[in-house]
C-alpha cells in the first residue's frame, strides 16, 4: 500500500459524462490485481479540500512503458462533486492515490469454468483486467454488458479486441438486445449448463441484487463487486460496512469483491 | 543542519517526544499505518475505543460526507478489550511512540472493568474515556452530557487506574466548562476535546436518512473554529492540561490549537484525507519553530495574545 | 408550461408565497438586493436585527473565513429600530412579499419596547426574537441559553404582541428541545433555528484571534448538518412551525430542512456568495416539484421516512 | 451593480506569483471609476465551494472591444487558497463576478494638482485607472512604485507608456532607488511644494499607515484606498468595517478609497 502523487498523461473523454483518465503509477501497475480498487483525489488541493475525501476508483486497465507495467487507467462517470474535479484535470497535472486496496476477484474459482461477466454501466471499469487475466490463462470468458445506449458503452473496444464473445444489451435498443442486462444476462445463461458458469458481477446495486438474486435460485456461484461510501479505502475508519450473513464485513479490506451468496442486500430483510 | 528544536511536552507525567497525536478511530490500532510512515515519529496514538466485549458497530449507512467534513456513525464497532490486549498490543511493542487506550463502557463498572484489563500492560500509556460518543445508545453522551455522572465515572475509573487518566469530553453542550471542572474534580489527568458534533445528512431523493442511525457525528474541517474556540475556553477553565482535537489538517491548524493552549493536539479525520497526515504536521512544527525562531515548543503552547478592551485587528 | 405547483406555506397564521425567505443579518434591509431579482419573489425576508437604539457594532476584524463557512461577530450594527421605522419602511411598501422584523434588546423591557413601537406598521408581518447572538455580550445567549429567562421574554413579548412571534434559538446548547418547549409554552409562533454556533480562529503569526471579539458565530454549508439535526428534533419536540436555517446554498439543501418537516426555510451566508441564491432556491424548489409530480409543496414539508429497527442502507 | 458570468479571456503569468486575468464584462467596463473594485470567484464551484467566499479585486484596467470598453482585467497576486485558484483559471473558462462595488478615488480632488501615486506592490492594481483617467484630463501625474525588486514590480511598462514620471523603489536596489516605497516617498515629495500635491496610496496596511502618517503632518490631502476582509462586497454582511475619527465605515460601500486624514490605523490607538 502506498500513498503517491502521480502525473496524469491521459484524460480521454466518452459521451453520457464518462472518461478515462490513465495515470504513470508503477507502483500501483505492478502489483494491482483485477478487481482491486484506488482512492483517487486531484491533487495540491489545499488545506481543506472540497470535496474533502478522496474516491474509491477500480483500476481499469494497465499499461507498459519502456517494457514495465507503468501506467494506470480509470474509467469514470461523473456523478457528483469528486468524480466532476477529477474530470478537470489535464494532462501533466497530478493526482493523489493511495493503493492498491481491496481483495479482488477469486481467480481460482474461474479455472476450467464459463466465466460469465455480468456489468451494468461504469461497472465494467472493474472486470477488465479481470477478463484480461482470465483470457491470458486459456480461461472461456463472455461479457453481457447492458447500459441505456450504445453510446452509454464505454469501454466495449476494449473487450472486443481482447477477442472474447460479448452480447450487449440497451434499454433503448440502439445496439444488442433490447432490455435490461438482467434480462440478457438470463437470456444468455439459459443457453449454458448452469453447473458450468461462474458469475462475476458489477453494476448499480439494484441490477447486482437482481442478479444475485437469479443466481442463488440456480445455485451458480457468483461474485459480486460491491460499492459502498469509504472514507479511508484501507480499513481504519470502519464506515464501508456491508451486510454479510455472518457479519458485517468492511468493503474496502473484506470486499469489495464478496461472495454473492452470502451478501446480504437492502431487500433481502424484507424477503 | 536545521537547529535542535526541542518539540517534546508533558502532560500527566508522560513525556511526549513531541506534540502530535492521533485520534482514536482514524487510526485503527495503530498498525495498519505503517506502510505510510514510521508511527514512532508520532508523539502518540490514541487507539480506536475498546469496550469490555466485542461490538460489531452500527448497520450500512455508516458515512456520509458534508461541506468540509464527515458524518460518522461507526456506532464503536472494536475488536473488544481482551483481542486487543492478547493481539494487537503485542505487535505495538516495538514502536517508540506512546499508546493512549480510549475505553468507553456502558455502565461504570464497565468503565472500571475496562481500567483494571489494560493496567498490567506498560505498553499502555494513558486511558481516554471516551464519555462523548453522539452515536450509541448507552454510555456515550449520558454520561458526557451530565456533569454529575461524569464526575462519578471519572472519579470511578481515576480510583482504580494506575496510568493517567485523560477524559475526552462532547461539544454539544451548553457550557464546556463545566463538564471539564468536572472532570478535574473528580482526579482527570487532562482533558481532550472536541469528540464529534451531532450532525445528520438527508437523501432528498429517498428522503431517509444517509446514515442508519439517522445522525452522525460531525468531524474535518468544518468543526476546527468551533473546537479551537472549546479548547481555548477550557484551557483557561482547568488547570489541568488540554488536548485539542477538531479538523486539524495542516501545521497552521496544528498552531492554532496550541497557541490558544493546548498541550498537545490530535490529527482525526485528516488521517483519511492523507494517511501521512500526522507525520506531515510533526515535520512542519518542526519547520515553523526553526523559522520563528523558537527551540521549544512549550513557548508557543499557551502564546495566545488576547484582545484587549479597545483593540482591533485589521489583516 | 410547467404545470402549476403550490408553494405556498401557511406559518402562524401567514400565508407565505413560496418557503424560502432570507435570513436576518445576511440579507440588509431587503432593498440591497434589488439590483439582483425582484425580491417579490421570496416568500419572506428577515431585516438586519434591530434593536432600540442605534449600535454601532464591533471593531473590525469582524469577519474570518473558515473551510465551508465563515465566523462573523458584527455586533449587531444597526440603524436602530426608529430609523428603521421612519426610513427603511417606506421603501419596502412596495414589494409584495413578507417582512419579518427581527428584533433584540438588552432587556425583556428593551423587547417589549421594540414590540411595540413596530405593532402599528402593518408592512411588518411578524416578529423574530433574536434571543442568541453569540457576539453581544448582553441580551443574546443571555436569554437564549436559560431556559427560563427563554420563557419570559417570550412571554412578555407575546402577550403585547399583535402579529405573530418567531423565536430564533441559539443551537450552542446542550438540549434544543428544552428551549423549544420553553418557547411553545411561553406563546410563541414558530420557532427558527439555528443562529450561528460559536467558533474562533488565531492568526497564528500574530497569535492573536482574527476577530477583534475573539469568538464569532459560524455560519455556511459548514454547519449545515449540525442545523438539520436540530431542525429535525425539534419539528418532534413541539406542534408549533418550525423554520429551519443552517448553510442552505442550493434547492437540495433547502429540501433536506423541508423533508425533517421545517415548514419553512431561510437563506443566510448564501446570499453573500451568490446574491441571487435565495431567487434560485425558489425556482429550483418549483422544478423538482414538477419533475417529483409534487403539486403541493406541504407534500415534501415532513415527508421524512425513519430508519425502522434493522434497517440499513447503501447508497 | 450586476451579477455576472463572464469568460477569461487571458491569464497572463508574472513572476513572484503574480498575474493578471483578462475577462469580458461589457457592464463593468462600460461602467467602472477609477479605484471601484468587483467580488470574483472561479464559476461552476458547486454547492459548497472552497474559498467559500468571492474575492475583493480592484479593475486593473479597461480595453475596447468594437469601440466599446468591453475587457477588464485584474491584477492579482496569490496569496491564498482564493487567489490560487483564480489562477488556475484558463482563457474560455468562467468568472462569476458581483460588481461594479465600492467609491473609487475622488476625482475632482485631482485638478490642478500634482497628483502623487504612492504604490506598493499589488496596490498598484488599483491606480492604473486613476492615473490613465487624470492623464487624459490633462493633469500631472506622478508615480512612485516600490516593490521587492525589479522583477515584483508588475504593470511599470503600462504606466510609462502613458507617459507619466515614474519614481521607482526596489528593496534590493535592483531597480531605481533602494529603499522602501514610503523612503521613496519622501524623497520624491521633499522635491514639490507639499501645498500643490494630491496624495493617493493603495499598498500594505503598514506601508499606507506610514504614508498617512507622513502626509497628515506636512497637511498634504491623501486618499488611501485600504482591503479588509469582505463577505459580500455590497454593504449587507457589514463584515469589512473599518475605523474612521467619526465612526466605523464599511470598506465596501463607504470605501474602499477613505480620507487619510480621518482613517484610524491600529497603531493611532496607540499614539
Ligand atoms: C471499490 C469501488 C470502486 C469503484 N470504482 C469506480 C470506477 O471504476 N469508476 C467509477 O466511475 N466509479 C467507481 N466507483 C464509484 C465512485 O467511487 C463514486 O461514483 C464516487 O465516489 C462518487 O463521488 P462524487 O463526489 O462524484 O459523487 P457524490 O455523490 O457527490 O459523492 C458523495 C459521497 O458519496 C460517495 N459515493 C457516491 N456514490 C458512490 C458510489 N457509487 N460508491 C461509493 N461511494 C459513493 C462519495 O465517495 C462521496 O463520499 C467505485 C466505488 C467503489 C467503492
Ligand atoms: C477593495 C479591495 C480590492 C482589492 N484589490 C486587489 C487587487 O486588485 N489585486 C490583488 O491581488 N488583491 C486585491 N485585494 C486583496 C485580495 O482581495 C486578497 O488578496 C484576497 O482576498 C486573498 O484571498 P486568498 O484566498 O488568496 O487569501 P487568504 O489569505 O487565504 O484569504 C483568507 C480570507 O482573508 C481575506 N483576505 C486575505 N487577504 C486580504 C486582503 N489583503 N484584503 C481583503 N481580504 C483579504 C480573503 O478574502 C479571505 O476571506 C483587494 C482587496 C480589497 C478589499
Ligand atoms: C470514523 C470515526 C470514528 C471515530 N471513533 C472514535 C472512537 O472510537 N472513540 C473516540 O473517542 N472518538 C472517535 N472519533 C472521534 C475522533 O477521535 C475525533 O475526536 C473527531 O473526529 C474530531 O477530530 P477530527 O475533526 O480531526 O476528525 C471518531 C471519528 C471518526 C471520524
Ligand atoms: C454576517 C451575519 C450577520 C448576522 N446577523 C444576524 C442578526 O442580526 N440577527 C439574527 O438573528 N441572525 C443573524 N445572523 C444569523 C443568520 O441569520 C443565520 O441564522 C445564520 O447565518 C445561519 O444561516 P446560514 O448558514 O445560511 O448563514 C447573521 C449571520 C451572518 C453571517
Ligand atoms: S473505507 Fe475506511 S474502513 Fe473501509
Ligand atoms: S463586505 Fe459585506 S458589508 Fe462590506
Amino acid at each position: 500500500m502506498v500513498s503517491i502523487k502521480v502525473p496524469v498523461v491521459e484524460n480521454r473523454q466518452y459521451p453520457y459524462d464518462s472518461f478515462i483518465l490513465a495515470v504513470r503509477a508503477p507502483e500501483i501497475a505492478q502489483s494491482v490485481l483485477p478487481g482491486q480498487f484506488v482512492m483517487v483525489a486531484v491533487a495540491d488541493r489545499g488545506a481543506a479540500p472540497v470535496p474533502l475525501l478522496k474516491r474509491a476508483l477500480a483500476v481499469y486497465s494497465v499499461h507498459p512503458e519502456d517494457g514495465q507495467p507503468s501506467i494506470v487507467t480509470f474509467l469514470v462517470k461523473i456523478v457528483g462533486e469528486g468524480t466532476r474535479r477529477l474530470n478537470s484535470v489535464r494532462t501533466g497535472e497530478y493526482l493523489d492515490l493511495v493503493g492498491t486496496l481491496g481483495n479482488g476477484f477469486d481467480l481460482n474459482r474461474g479455472k476450467g469454468k464459463i466465466n460469465l461477466l455480468v456489468v451494468g454501466g461504469t461497472g465494467i471499469a472493474s472486470v477488465y483486467l479481470l477478463a484480461e487475466k482470465w483470457y491470458r490463462w486459456g480461461e472461456e470468458v463472455h461479457l453481457v454488458y447492458g447500459g441505456k445506449s450504445a453510446d452509454h458503452l464505454i469501454g466495449l473496444a476494449d473487450f472486443k479486441k481482447l477477442g472474447i464473445p460479448v452480447f450487449v444489451t440497451t434499454e433503448d435498443g440502439s445496439l444488442g438486445y433490447q432490455g435490461l442486462v438482467t434480462q440478457g444476462f438470463q437470456e444468455y445463461s439459459s443457453k449454458v449448463p448452469t453447473e458450468h458458469i461462474n458469475l462475476c458481477t458489477c453494476g448499480p446495486n439494484a441490477m447486482m441484487e437482481a442478479v444475485t438474486v437469479v443466481a442463488r435460485s440456480q445455485e451458480i456461484p457468483c461474485q459480486i463487486s460491491v460499492e459502498s461510501k469509504m472514507a479511508c479505502g484501507f480499513g481504519v475508519c470502519l464506515g464501508c460496512a456491508v451486510k454479510t450473513l455472518d457479519s458485517y464485513r468492511l468493503a474496502c479490506t473484506h470486499g469489495p469483491v464478496f461472495d454473492g451468496a452470502s451478501f446480504v442486500w437492502e431487500s433481502d430483510s424484507a424477503r | 543542519m536545521l537547529p535542535e528544536v526541542d518539540l517534546s511536552v508533558e502532560i500527566s507525567g508522560l513525556r511526549f517526544k513531541n506534540p502530535v497525536l492521533t485520534a482514536s478511530g482514524t487510526f485503527g490500532y495503530g498498525l495498519e499505518f505503517a506502510d505510510f510512515f514510521d508511527i514512532s515519529e508520532l508523539g502518540g496514538f490514541c487507539t480506536k475505543g475498546l469496550s469490555l466485549h466485542p461490538m460489531k458497530g452500527n448497520a450500512p449507512g455508516r458515512i456520509a460526507e458534508t461541506p468540509s467534513g464527515m458524518l460518522n456513525a461507526i456506532g464503536l464497532e472494536n475488536v473488544g478489550v481482551d483481542c486487543f490486549i492478547a493481539e494487537k498490543l503485542p505487535l505495538l511493542e516495538g514502536f517508540d511512540c506512546l499508546v493512549i487506550a480510549n475505553i468507553f463502557g456502558k455502565t461504570i463498572e464497565e468503565f472500571v472493568a475496562l481500567t483494571e484489563k489494560l493496567n498490567p500492560h506498560p505498553k499502555v500509556a494513558a486511558y481516554e474515556l471516551n464519555i462523548s460518543c453522539p452515536n450509541i445508545k448507552e454510555g456515550g453522551v449520558q454520561f458526557g452530557h451530565d456533569p454529575e455522572m461524569t464526575h462519578r465515572v471519572v472519579q470511578a475509573v481515576s480510583s482504580v487506574s494506575e496510568k493517567p487518566v485523560w477524559v475526552k469530553l462532547s461539544p454539544n453542550v451548553t457550557d464546556i466548562t463545566v463538564f471539564a471542572r468536572a472532570c478535574e474534580q473528580a482526579g482527570a489527568d487532562a482533558i481532550t476535546l472536541v469528540n464529534t458534533f451531532v450532525g445528520m445528512v438527508v437523501d432528498v431523493h429517498k428522503k431517509r436518512p444517509m446514515l442508519s442511525n439517522t445522525t452522525g457525528g460531525l468531524s474535518g474541517p468544518a468543526i476546527r473554529p468551533l473546537a479551537v474556540r472549546l479548547v481555548y475556553q477550557t484551557v483557561q477553565a482547568v488547570d489541568i492540561p488540554v488536548i485539542g482535537i477538531g479538523g486539524i489538517s495542516t501545521v497552521r491548524d496544528a498552531l492554532e490549537f496550541l497557541i490558544v493552549g493546548a498541550r498537545a493536539v490530535q490529527v482525526g479525520t485528516a488521517n483519511f484525507v492523507d494517511p501521512s497526515a500526522a507525520a506531515r504536521i510533526v515535520e512542519g512544527l518542526r519547520e515553523h519553530c526553526v523559522k520563528e525562531g523558537v527551540s521549544d515548543i512549550d513557548d508557543i503552547i499557551g502564546s495566545f495574545r488576547p484582545i484587549e478592551e479597545g483593540d482591533f485587528v485589521y489583516y
